[in-house]
């Protein structure tokens, strides 16, 4: 019967809170928007069930070992960890809501050398680490993850396009404005005092501007860790909502007329431009901003070893086990900062509304530093291609071809708006390198 | 004006400055290495521009029944095989 | 000269001892039965191997820095070592067997930070851990491995059969009488005084009966490590002896009418179904038993992956990249655990007979629930299906299908064996929350 | 009874208890997802049960000459381009 | 402008040294004789671009926490580091050449735990190791890169031809004489006070003679991790550069008549000696160089699994998706050492012209056994596959084909000399072996 | 001589004959070895000693062009299914 009990005072049925009833049924959102509706199912499958898991009451999959045994709370571990932690707690003292707090203030608060010894003690006691802490350890805290992502993009990325016409590049640059419009945001949140946020918070939400998920996780692991979850959401939220996003603000900001622009067919591109092109990144990454390094450096890599064509094992690899693998870690990973006491925040609900507007200056800014670059150069190009500089590759493209389309029927776009797409990606990364020199 | 809104607007100039400058020279270094490559190197059959990463509109070498055939077989073959 | 003389006494040939011969032979025996008499051989082929590694003496593979260091027994580094672990050593003193058992003592009861300091400290002199012994720390000390084969194996189950006749989940439940019956077996050897068991190792060798290898692995590897190597050859040798160990049972405990009994076809099954099932056992996890959580989220993640049909990216990887790779160092980790002086021992006999006794009251109690059932409901069910219920997945389910044909040629017992073959992988991971709740 | 039995006992009760309690919630939670998911939803182009996991009878849309063709053409193609 | 300013002096363009530039250089060399002349692309093109990121100024991504720690030198954390380390530095004092070099000295001596604390140090300051640094750490550092190259290419090696013919073997370990001889060469180089060298210097720079790339990488991060780069670097280079090293030596040491002789066809070799044939090389390691087994446990390992034919799925995930990835984090990890205060040194001159008379001398020994061979046993074997005892398997293999018939267009060497090709991978293993039991 | 140079020479003596003693070893195992699996074992089809690492010179069972039309058609499949 005690068995019995114990089994029973230990079901998620008998300890589950309302945060975490909430926090499941997203994680259920999730999954249903990705399965159904289709919105970037490869991320939100992994990130929604991450959720669920996390949210499992008394499994503590997301909690560190010293976590789990502040949960638990018996007195002479609890005492071992007070001490480490220097909060002050006598064992045996009752395990009061102002100790936990006090416990989750000392864990935030805690620097690295603390934090391992209060693991360590805690795992002398017997307390492990969960699964999903774990995975966020060794993916997104080693910063491992959204490199090798990254790698295996740029092995799939083909720069012929932007090759043909670079100066499309200059669409790129112009939709990084999402990215600093909304660190402005932020910062108007938080005069107006609707919401708290610090620098690096706001930095953190500004990169949802930069409409690419592994950039957006890489800077939110470095600046902002505790709002990883919910930037990563929004960030792949909306790049499945960009053919909803972009189209009213791409026509509001053109004339018919500019829209059935016709650009002329794009040059081929030899194979030397290709395997050269990536190195150029790189070189101009090592001249001028080495804190884009990890990811342009990675990003340059793959796109190197697709181009030059000595390694197809290793790209192929690149492109496929190797980032599907990270895909699957790196998903459950960010659900396991879906934690209700961490999510369920008024940041939460500003960093979504924040991200819609991030995608929405980036979108206006391309459409509109296409019609700037028009009025000075002769040759015409299509404002509608601007869009695409947000990057959300190939989303942002395929919608650039498809109201060029509308306007005129015989106008394929597709070609030249994945020029600014793939210049996007460059623009995000080095945006998250200004900021992490800046404020890392 | 409060100190985060001085340090956003602080960050957004020398970010989208940089930005700029870097693509700015990303542009000429590459239009520079089109024509040295152009230049020096030998003609080469060159491969038209494809979409980058979608590859949806591969070209259709092979037509999509025999595509399917193969996947099946492909499949077939390997449920025999895997464990 | 000299040289030659290190060379020498550093050899095998010098230094090998009776049990690392046996050890070996073992290891060679386990490559036998799974090349030639394909016994479980993607498992028993690295564990055997493994084995055989673990055993090479002098080169130390299986076991950490400190456990090298000591067996080298530099006087100053043994001196360094007996300080951490609190052993009564001066620097000096002749190192008699008695001395070494007490360090082999101490790295037994030593709590994770000793040993941490322990290997940090023969690590400063030079030594290294050996590489099986990494293995085990990252693939199964961290519980990982066994997990991913999982959901591994979740994306490689079809839950159809069991959706079209859920009932027969049951059988998967009453064949887990072959877990629990086991620990009473191994308690009444402690009772007779034939061997000494502890609650924790009766535990573990009783999930051989779950007839499940990872969920053996991460049963053992929680609650009994040292048994982990002699529980799981015991449980992938029984699983392969399934055709040999069941059918007698099954024919026992049946008449030849109930054995000729013909089951209706199955309903077909909607996509939908199997989407919502593993969120359905998702949730019972969440609010039943959040201890089974690490094992059946992993479970259901994999299957779902499989059947929402919008990630086969990451589908395929967890069920041929992922799985094979994990598969490869899980096997080698489990052989690192077959040392002569941990293996050779009464305990590994015990768990050998413990473990067929365990297959055995698995299968006889799915038979005899399937006989209850027949008893209750209007619509009988083969009983020979009830043997699936061990799991064993799929060997148990053509076993079944196999007596069956023996008794009636036109009685295709297959899918009908399937549900409860797959019933038996969740029942036993329930049952491994269970022991790990209450035990662990 | 010895400490050992007693508390083996314990568990066998404990666990065999638990493992029923939610297979059989399990069975009612499942039919009651098959009876929504069957109401609610459009029917849809059934799938019949298949092997799981074995795969073994997997439909033979291709023929197994076709696909050990296709094997060796793809061993063949592998073997030119693996290193 | 502030900010504008930081991003300038923390530009590569403001920080880049003479010798990053010429590491850049070097790196792209690297990734042209890969790309253009295909000099062994597999690993030097991840070498060269690893050699390039490695060097981009104030990126720091081939050092540790506290070496990027040092090198921002911020007061505080230098003194909070220089207490760990033992170096003598008050906060607040300059930051002179001396001391830094008083840092890196203080580094290189440093042991285990030391170096621990120091990287926990930096960590509690926000500082973290370089991405480069975290894959050596993880890939070479533990060993298991080289070791699962090692498994990968066992199950890639066919040793029918040496079973057909193992007198061959002899070949294979006459060749070994390569690496020994380049000790000597070191030594010279050292006595005769060109450059200074200690004996695991010197054996580490012999590997290069084993002209196996994996053994290479495993035997200098034991004995020598500092000069890994260069030793990495100058095995693969002149494993591309056999066709042209080794045919000069082969003819100068055979007569046109020798080069001649015809070898009759090998009879075939049945599936059970190539099932049988790894254990026994795995039983001859236990019984006389435990030190070799790593090395040769992980090759007889990846070869039992190719050749059993039970677990082709695990052969094939070994020879595809975990070699390739090994071999991208591999070859990144080696390029992490080709930072320029480490690379730019005499001792990489002596490493590379050591490393061609490490080919040559054993192409010379091995044409010499095979003649002396010749001289005692009555079938004559052509001399020319002795060179292919070296190793840079498949390609010296080709080459003696290629010299035999130019000396006779029906005489078709290959199968022949694939025996010795794949000894000389064994007789380096066993090599390493020897030089780690006696130095190590 | 140098201490160096001496060590270096004891490396080489004790090394290369090492190297020799094991291969002459195996040698005479393989032999044996083979001579036992010969005599015990029932004679089975013989594969031929084939080209490892390498496999350039598989058996061409399917010609060129087919293969080179699957692998076509793989990429193609690959293309559309692949994010
Ligand atoms: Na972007
Ligand atoms: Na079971
Ligand atoms: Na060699």
């Amino acid at each position: 019967m005690d068995k019995l009990l114990t089994l029973w005072t230990g079901s998620g049925l008998f300890n589950i809170t309302a945060g975490q009833v909430v926090m499941i049924a997203i994680g259920l959102l999730l999954l249903f928007l990705a399965i159904r509706k289709g919105f970037e199912p490869l991320l939100l499958v992994p990130i929604g069930f991450g959720g669920i898991l996390a949210n499992i009451p008394e499994a503590g999959l997301a909690l560190s070992a010293a976590e789990n045994a502040v949960h638990i709370a018996k007195p002479e571990v609890l005492a071992a960890i007070a001490g480490i932690l220097d909060v002050s707690y006598e064992a045996g003292q009752a395990v009061t809501p102002e100790i936990r707090d006090a416990f989750k203030a000392a864990f935030k608060d805690a620097d690295y050398s603390t934090l391992s010894m209060a693991n360590a003690a805690a795992q002398d006691f017997g307390y492990a680490n969960g699964m999903l802490y774990n995975f966020y350890t060794v993916v997104i805290g080693s910063t491992i993850g959204p490199l090798l992502i990254f790698m295996g993009v740029g092995a799939m990325t083909d720069f012929g396009p932007l090759l043909a016409n670079p100066k499309t590049m200059l669409l790129g640059a112009a939709a990084q404005f999402g990215i600093f419009g909304t660190v402005i945001g932020a910062a108007l949140l938080d005069w107006f005092g609707i919401l708290d946020f610090t620098i690096l918070e706001a930095a953190a939400i500004g990169i949802i501007g930069g409409a690419d998920g592994p950039t957006s996780i890489y800077v939110s692991s470095v600046l902002a860790p505790h709002l990883i979850g919910a930037i990563a959401v929004s960030a792949y939220a909306y790049m499945a909502l960009v053919p909803m996003i972009q189209p009213p603000i791409m026509k509001a900001l053109t004339s018919e007329k500019e829209r059935a622009i016709k650009m002329s067919q794009l040059r081929p591109v030899s194979k030397k431009e290709k395997i050269v092109f990536p190195l150029v990144v790189l070189i101009a990454v090592v001249l001028f901003l080495p804190d884009a390094a990890p990811l342009l450096g990675m990003f340059c890599f793959g796109n190197l070893m697709k181009e030059c064509g000595v390694v197809e094992r290793l790209s192929d690899t690149a492109q496929n086990a190797l980032i599907n693998i990270v895909t699957i870690f790196l998903g459950l990973s960010v659900g396991s900062k879906l934690m209700a006491d961490k999510f369920l925040d008024g940041q939460t609900l500003g960093i979504l509304a924040l991200g819609i507007v991030a995608f929405g200056v980036g979108t206006a800014c391309g459409v509109l530093m296409a019609k700037l670059m028009n009025a000075m150069v002769k040759e015409k190009i299509n404002p509608l291609i601007g869009s695409a500089g947000v990057s959300a590759v190939p989303m942002a493209a395929r919608v650039s071809n498809k109201v060029g389309l509308e306007a005129n029927p015989q106008n394929f776009l597709l070609m030249h708006a994945m020029g600014p797409n793939v210049a996007g990606v460059i623009g995000s990364a080095v945006a998250a390198g200004v900021m992490i020199k800046l404020l890392g | 004006m409060s100190e985060l809104m001085s340090q956003a607007i602080d960050l957004m100039i020398a970010g989208m400055g940089f930005v700029f400058v870097f693509l700015v020279i990303l542009v000429f270094a590459t239009l520079l290495m089109s024509k040295i490559i152009g230049r020096f190197a030998p003609p080469e059959p060159a491969t038209p521009a494809r979409t980058p990463r979608a590859k949806a509109s591969a070209p259709a070498a092979v037509d999509p029944d025999t595509a399917e055939a193969i996947k099946k077989a492909i499949a077939q073959y390997r449920s025999r095989h895997k464990k």
